[in-house]
């Protein structure tokens, strides 16, 4: 079974990436893939709870996010500095995620057959 | 209000973006933050000049509403028009 | 007022939807738009091809309703739209392409377009990517 | 080896040109590229009516004679595609455009094409924007 | 006669945007406007010698910069802030620019009409 | 030359992405500079990890051989292939 990590490194609506990522994922995952995603950068800001697209007539992402577990994608993770960076505590955030520090990324990355990072 | 003012608007989120930006701003001139550029009022280390203001739907959309800092004024796009019309000339930072 | 809008960003991005907002608000306000020049990535706003995802808003439609409705000029650059595929019929006829696919509303045209307004515009805002 | 790449940069960007640098010396290796998916601003690879700038290589050419030479698989993602202005015939026709734009040599697909390629292939190499 | 000035904020094969740029400058010098430019951020690397398209089969952007002057286009500036952080000393640079430290910014970008940055 | 080990592909120059590179790269990965990334060779305050390797084209064509550090190899295409060989997988950073 091929495992694929997904890094999320994109704030929610400053590009069509994340949503195209989570297009892809969803789909590897319907393939049999083993996927899980990784939340680093600017990409801890789709983790923000009262998120909504309504004001800018967009779909919502963090909404999308949140029925991840539905498609049994629980293999959620969240890069401890990135979120120390913008004064997130895990507990602030929408998504039971498992937060990593470097070592802990290090680990994870080695366990993929593919990285992806758009 | 400054005739020879420049309004600043800023719609990345990058350190270095907003340093050169706050390096680049003159006593008068006014900073609006729009799209990514509203993350700027939680980056650590950063004070975001008196009277900066921000596009309340972008704020809404990305979560930041409950969060907001009281010292950085809402507006909407007629807010932006007015800030363009009060300001001499305006720089798109990105 | 007199403002004109230079739009950079490609029509997906969150600074075109921007742009459009801040061009209706304006003209809402009471002043003038007489152009918009769409560069760079911007150009791609005159891709009659392009479909917005379902439920979001058409930029290009936006923009096309206020040419109608208030005389705006949406100049796309000729060069920046040949590099990212966007051709009226002229330049498909001279490039031996198959057909052209320049959205009604919008013109090809060159930077002198942007140039000129320039020096009528008492403002001009830009909308980056 | 088998390499699967996923293209996810705009034809003008210096990654686009490094994707198919890399594709061909991949092949000249005696590597296999059964497939090339274009996905995100990558879409744009399957737009027929664009032109590289003078002088400059044409990227596109380049991936299609990569299809003719060693039968690489140049697959679009639809819906990246219909975001960004591309569209092949049967899809000009259901949406009620007046042309299609699908370069010879590519194909329009779903997200299905880069799992697929991707139980595969031993390495996956991607070129972001 | 209005006055704008172009801010080069990116490197020079990254984007299109430099190349872009400098097509509009030289049309709005042609309609008369005072233009100048100023080197910022990564746009500074656009000013190293001994650049060339050619490895890239690309167009030289040093080479149409330093046709600027045949232009008349003499007004050439550069952020000293953004010098120093490339380690970059002004002796470095292919072209003759004015160095501004952050007030000299702050006057140029004051005497303008209109300030391009893309 | 380890099968459990990354490659990362470099191809953008900013200091908050070299600094996410380097903090999620392991012992045994390669680091191949790319495009802008070529450029991260020249930031100052970072140390790029030993084996290193950059797109001789892309430094060429910036104007960086001069004062290119000899830690640094250069490669071309093949070589890139070879990396990704080399390495059991590979990450694009941008």
């Amino acid at each position: 079974m091929k495992k694929t990590l997904f890094i999320q490194q994109r704030s929610p609506f400053g590009s069509e990436s994340p949503q195209e990522q989570l297009d892809a994922l969803l789909v590897c995952a319907a393939f049999g893939q083993d996927v899980s995603v990784l939340f680093q950068d600017e990409g801890v800001w789709q983790l923000l709870p009262a998120q909504s697209g309504r004001p800018l007539q967009k779909r919502t992402l963090a909404a999308q996010l949140q029925a991840l577990e539905l498609y049994e994608v629980k293999a959620l993770y969240a890069d401890a500095a990135a979120l120390q960076a913008r004064g997130l505590a895990p507990e602030d955030l929408a998504l039971a995620v498992t937060v990593l520090d470097a070592e802990g990324v290090k680990a994870l990355l080695a366990r993929q057959d593919f990285l992806l990072r758009f | 209000m400054n005739k020879a003012s420049t309004l600043h608007i800023l719609s990345k989120n990058t350190g270095a973006l907003t340093a050169t930006l706050l390096r680049s701003f003159s006593e008068n001139d006014g900073l609006l933050l729009t799209a990514d550029g509203v993350y700027a009022a939680f980056a650590c280390g950063t004070t975001l000049p008196v009277g900066t203001q921000a596009l309340r739907a972008d704020v809404e959309a990305r979560g930041l509403l409950p969060n907001w800092p009281e010292s950085i004024a809402l507006t909407d796009h007629a807010g932006f028009v007015d800030l363009c019309v009060q300001h001499a000339r305006s720089l798109s930072w990105s | 007022m007199k403002f004109a809008l230079l739009v950079t960003a490609a029509p997906h991005q969150e600074q075109a939807w921007q742009a459009l907002e801040f061009g209706r608000a304006a003209l809402a306000a009471g002043h003038t738009l007489p152009r918009v020049f769409f560069y760079g990535d911007g150009a791609l706003h005159g891709n009659s091809l392009f479909l917005p995802p379902q439920d979001e808003p058409d930029v290009q439609k936006g923009w096309q309703e206020l040419a109608a409705s208030h005389g705006v000029e949406l100049v796309v650059c000729i060069a920046a739209a040949i590099k990212r595929g966007v051709m009226d019929a002229d330049t498909a006829e001279r490039e031996e392409k198959a057909g052209s696919n320049l959205a009604p509303g919008f013109v090809i045209s060159g930077l002198g377009q942007l140039a000129e307004i320039m020096l009528e515009a008492e403002r001009m805002v830009s909308f980056p990517a």
